[in-house]
């Protein structure tokens, strides 16, 4: 009792002090709602800050590890806890303190160096992304391999100190912007497919690598395709056993499909607020009646969803997380985003219908955009496959 | 407030399962269709619930009840749902709580809660009138003003109307026949003069009936909450019917799903497991997803009407709509995947979906919850 | 030019003399729309007519053989053309005559027997199908075999003079009402499924035969399982070749196809005239919203489909028949037969939950015995296995 | 009239559709959009097309055309829809020839139908106002009185308005904003003084303009029809437009799908064509009847049309509708099968999801037009 009274305690004081930190450190441009792609740093040896508030906000957080709060201090991490890290995330929202730093060495490579890296390659890498230094990018799908993500071609072959790659890798984001890639290879030719891969780090500026940018049907990607021409791979970059990489790749693709499909509940207009505009109530009531009902059908099932989001993390925090869950929800989460979408247009009319290829904020751009949510990180129909299997048992599935 | 259950909770349901599973299960709807029962449940069996806990799952502790609220009661229901077993929970332990609980009287608690809660009072809320859903379109006039009313119009879809002890009857004491404003509920003995109830089978094998009432006389004192004003309790008590309704839909759902995945595992085809189709697979992929967002759904509204949060109707909209919707589509695939074996009556899984049909038209099906969503949140 | 105006000419004389005969000939009660099953004529051994004038009016027209008006002469049919067919057809329309004559006979053993059977198997069968004199049901379903027809294990053993058959049909058809059977069963036990069928017609007074009712979840059905113990079929009761029978079955099977897939564009109240009377108009439209919109989208495929059904004949009269349409009709006809029917009992509400186990004409169990529309004469899914092997011509379908 | 195509229909068509995939591909409406070219569509192809009976297809042969009517028109559009065609055939040889045919003198015919016909003219519609179509809510006016009409007033979604020789513009001479009544359509010159046209980029990377009326002078004798009562030949002109641009949905429904199934039996995933996996299979065999029904709908509706049949618009609603949602529905599955390589730009498929959407939009989408539905079958 007393315990836990201490415990409470203790966490009030985090809040007070925490708060006074960061009302004292985070620069007033730091506190204004991110409008445009520059407003968020992704750090990185060629990042040019937008500002010195950027620099500093960055700089000031990193060297208490905030950028990432709950990583070990070892690693240069916060070390928080659970609840001192929800802690500075609600004071944080509380001030409209920008999220000092994004990157996919902090949302994905780091969670799996954690879980599967060596000492040494912790050592050497976390650190530098904890202060934004270096800026990873993932090599994972290869040009025609698709769902089939583990019929990868690209090939690395042991060359006494060093492996040898060669081969392709497509919709890696920011390839061109990285400066270290996180890559799945295959090492063993002989093997059943999912049993030859291995998981390698590598500089992107090794010499045989080249990039090239994916224009989407959206317009402007962050997408590259990558080439690998003889590039040489120090043995120490191997991450894991030797060809066991297809395990991090597993870990690293569920945590893929959460981000994905949580896309679907970022805080957005609901569409009834869009509809009342475009359209006009009529008695109360959304003036065109079939289009009223198919918003109202979505709006249920987005709640609906939204309180699912919310009964799992629940569940997992009380210990009894369940199997598949991950592909629920990136499943239902990215066919509700393209159901909004394609609401959206309708309710937007020709006005809708508004495209020069630039403006990524248009209805138009984001209503294509979604239409890769269910094809990105693992199909609608894998994740249906996956439930099928997982969760529902049936056979040959 | 957690989405997950307590440890109380967990426990509670563990009971009601097995209790549901054994002692009234699907059988045994089965059994009192085929042999006509009188009251379309068996009077031990409602005893039994009762001692379960399940007949005073609303009542507070004080007049004899378990106290259990609508997440308890919303428990119980889904197990219900599973062996669509015959009780006048919904009736008597929902509805009937609730109005006593909402409007009645600290006499008409007394008389009447401890009672329900000891599995010896059967209570049937008469109130629809049209055969769609419109709760506040009552023709029903209770004419002689105060002390002296008397009550005549005609009720369809009286659950449990045919063994009910007492009627809750809702009947206009002013304004037009569409109004919210004007309704009266009142406590009607069934054995009244003037009252007279018609049985009216239904394709669930549940209960229901038609109930004329002719100059029915009644007092003040069988009047629950407040002349003119009863739709505030009115509303309050279909709310809980809906909600407790999408949980036992829920749990017909969830086992109609089982037992087709069950099916799926078993019957072979051209060679094959039918399982192993993966068109059949993605379908049930897909189902699952939905019965996971009603099983959500349902626990947070049976949270915030134990809260009585003030948006709690807009969760029940979803909860009840949400809830018929999937329930409709599981128990259609169900029957779709048994194939023939699942047209005939031997077979059990034609009793799931007439049930989610039925459920699902009670107090207002999709459509009608989709509509009130929508005109909740102002389009 | 002329010699097309004289067919007009002779199709007048034909109309002329045709409405006269049927004027003459028709009895007044046969002129009444049908209204309980009783009134629907049947025939066979055990057949009890409703009244006299059901029996006379079958008499007169098997006389002319206009109970199949188009099949030959010399088996006792009509023997007319196609538009004689269609101008008895309209002018009994125009009397509101009844149909004479209904029976499993006409519909499915007739024209297989026409196509595949030998000239003693026609004369024997097809005069007292016309007649009404023999009442057929169909043996095809067994109980396990379900969509997997071929998989059928009911045995026909080769015992010289006959064949003896043991095994079990299911979903027979007034199977308790009828005379004879047109039958599948296995004649050669080793070879791949469908090459070992054959197709057998027998009396149903054989010794060895029993029936059981089969109740459906819509209540009454005319549905038996059949039994057969050491049932003696004489040789000469095989139709087609010996293990050739699949291919009268596919014949059939396609046949039963077409009308059940039909079934759907029976004349019905259309749902929003139920739905008006239902729910009522609030400024002229339907006052429930939403369900307004699904009726709209279920009017919209339902006259979308009968016109497709027109097409098709047209396109079929045009001699351009394509393949696989039969399994487009059966499969979004029954589909949409469903889609009616779970909208009318929305339409209904309470009321339409009525349901005594009796009346066959409550929305209730219309409701239910829509289910087995997409289950029956091959599954929904098995038309679009169909569809997608032979029509989009898919891999491995 | 049976729903079959004649011999002379099926030689146009064929005719058509050589042309269509030679001259006016996909490949060439990608290299108008990524040359930004001016006009959007070649203006030799167009001449080409008027060559072949396009310009001139609803035009009678006494004016110069070729006079296929309506489902002549619906055979080119199916084919453009195929092919993606730049061309302004819509806005031009549809709208425009409509207007004219159904509301134009006799001296206006004589000096339009054959220019147009000839390839030489392109006409545009400047109607809608909103961005949901609406057609009657018009707010534009035309004030000054008979003889010395000033418009005034923003048209959107005016489609080939950057390249048309003459704008045929709806503006209200009477009666409130949303009111049928007491709106007339006028031909106005793009050159006049006081337009002023922006060309809008889209996402089909079609054409379509704003255009800004600001006293625009006209004067009796390019009213086309009756003042006040121009809304009956503005029904009809977009009654045409529906119709042909269900055709055109038709063509890319059917050609995305065909695409689609292309690659599902050449792409391999798993160690198997994509295309044996039986859920990919019943989505196409279902969309394949839903393509087949819009086939259907889209010939009578075309048939009706040029039979001025009273109830063609009831089926303009069904056509334009269905072949809108199926149209989406089409593409947009098509998308999902191909995977990664969609949703690139280098790749063509996403051209024809983009289409559906936009002419989808255009004069009325599923919602609108299944509303109307309702409305005219009086629910």
């Amino acid at each position: 009792m007393s315990a836990q009274l201490k415990s409470v305690d203790q966490l009030e004081t985090f809040r007070r002090e925490t708060r006074a930190w960061l009302e004292a450190n985070c620069p007033a441009e730091m506190r204004q709602p991110v409008t445009e792609e520059g407003d968020v740093c992704w750090g990185g040896r060629r990042w040019k800050f937008k500002n010195d508030a950027q620099r500093v906000w960055l700089e000031r957080m990193a060297e208490r590890g905030w950028t990432v709060p709950e990583w070990p201090k070892e690693y240069g991490g916060g070390g928080l806890s659970k609840e001192e890290a929800r802690v500075l995330r609600e004071e944080m929202g509380r001030l409209s303190c920008r999220v000092p730093l994004t990157s996919f060495g902090i949302s994905m490579l780091g969670p799996a160096l954690l879980k599967y890296g060596n000492e040494q390659q912790k050592r050497e890498h976390l650190p530098k992304i904890v202060r934004g230094e270096i800026r990873w990018c993932q090599g994972y799908s290869e040009p025609g391999a698709g769902s089939d993500l583990a019929s990868l071609k690209t090939r690395a072959e042991d060359k006494g100190a060093h492996f040898l790659v060669n081969g392709s890798k497509i919709w890696t984001s920011y390839g061109d912007k990285a400066d270290w890639i996180f890559c799945l290879v295959r090492t063993d030719f002989s093997a059943k497919k999912q049993e030859g891969i291995s998981f390698v780090l590598f500089d992107m500026q090794s010499p045989g690598i080249s990039t090239r940018p994916i224009r989407l049907i959206s317009g402007y990607s962050p997408f590259t395709q990558t080439f690998f021409d003889n590039v040489q791979v120090p043995k120490e970059n191997l991450m894991g056993e030797l060809n066991k990489g297809w395990t991090i790749a597993k870990y690293l693709l569920t945590h893929e499909r959460n981000m994905i499909g949580g896309m679907g509940t970022q805080r957005q207009t609901p569409l009834s607020q869009l509809a009342i505009k475009s359209i006009g109530l009529a008695s109360g009531k959304l003036a065109e009646g079939t289009l009223r009902a198919d918003i109202a059908r979505f709006e249920m099932d987005a709640l609906a969803f939204t309180l699912t989001m919310g009964r799992v993390m629940d569940e997992a925090k009380a210990g009894n997380e369940t199997g598949a869950v991950s592909s629920m929800l990136k499943y239902y989460g990215t066919e509700l985003n393209k159901r909004r979408a394609e609401l959206a247009m309708s309710i937007a009319g020709s006005e809708g219908l508004k495209f020069d290829g630039q403006t990524q904020a248009d209805i138009a751009p984001v209503w294509l955009r979604t239409k890769a949510n269910s094809i990105e990180g693992g199909t609608s129909e894998v994740q249906l496959n996956i439930i099928a299997k997982n969760v529902l048992r049936l056979p040959g599935a | 407030m957690s989405l997950v259950l307590t440890e109380d909770q967990l426990m509670f349901r563990d009971a009601a399962k097995r209790f549901a599973a054994e002692r009234a299960p699907v059988a045994q709807l089965r059994k009192l269709r085929d042999d006509n029962d009188a009251a379309g449940f068996s009077r031990e069996v409602w005893k039994e619930m009762a001692d379960m806990g399940w007949a005073g799952v609303l009542v507070p502790e004080e007049h004899g009840g378990a106290g259990f609220g609508y997440v308890g009661a919303g428990l119980v229901a889904e197990e219900i749902g599973r062996n669509l077993s015959a009780t006048p929970l919904l009736s008597t332990a929902v509805l009937g709580v609730t109005a006593l609980l909402r409007g009645g009287s600290a006499a008409q608690k007394e008389a009447f809660l401890p009672a329900i809660a000891g599995g010896d009072l059967v209570v049937a809320l008469a109130s629809d009138e049209k055969n769609r859903h419109a709760p506040h379109s009552i023709a029903t006039r209770a004419t002689g003003g105060s002390g002296k009313f008397k009550l005549s119009g005609r009720k369809v879809h009286v659950l449990d109307g045919h063994v009910a002890d007492r009627l809750i009857v809702t009947a206009r004491t002013s304004g037009d026949v569409e109004s919210r404003d004007g309704i009266t509920l009142f406590l009607v003995d069934t054995k009244a003069s003037g009252v007279n109830v018609t049985r009216t089978p239904t394709v669930d094998s549940h209960n229901a009936a038609a109930v004329e009432l002719r100059d029915v006389a009644v007092s003040d004192s069988d009047v629950i909450g407040t002349v003119d004003k009863g739709a505030v309790v009115l509303d309050a008590v279909l709310d809980a019917g809906r909600a407790v309704l999408a949980a036992e839909l829920l749990g017909v759902a969830e086992e109609s799903f089982e037992r087709t995945l069950g099916y799926l595992r078993e019957r072979e085809q051209f060679g094959a497991k039918i399982g192993t189709f993966q068109s059949l697979q993605h379908r049930a992929a897909h189902l699952f997803c939905e019965i996971e967002l009603v099983r959500s759904v349902v626990l947070r509204t049976l949270q915030a009407l134990d809260a009585q949060e003030p948006t709690a109707s807009n969760l029940v909209c979803l909860a009840k709509g949400k809830a018929s919707d999937v329930a409709r589509i599981a128990t259609n695939e169900a029957v779709q995947m048994h194939g023939g074996i699942g047209m005939t009556d031997e077979f059990d899984i034609g009793f799931f979906m007439k049930r989610a049909r039925a459920a699902g038209e009670t107090f207002g099906d999709y459509y009608y919850h989709a509509d009130r969503f929508a005109q909740l949140a102002g389009y």
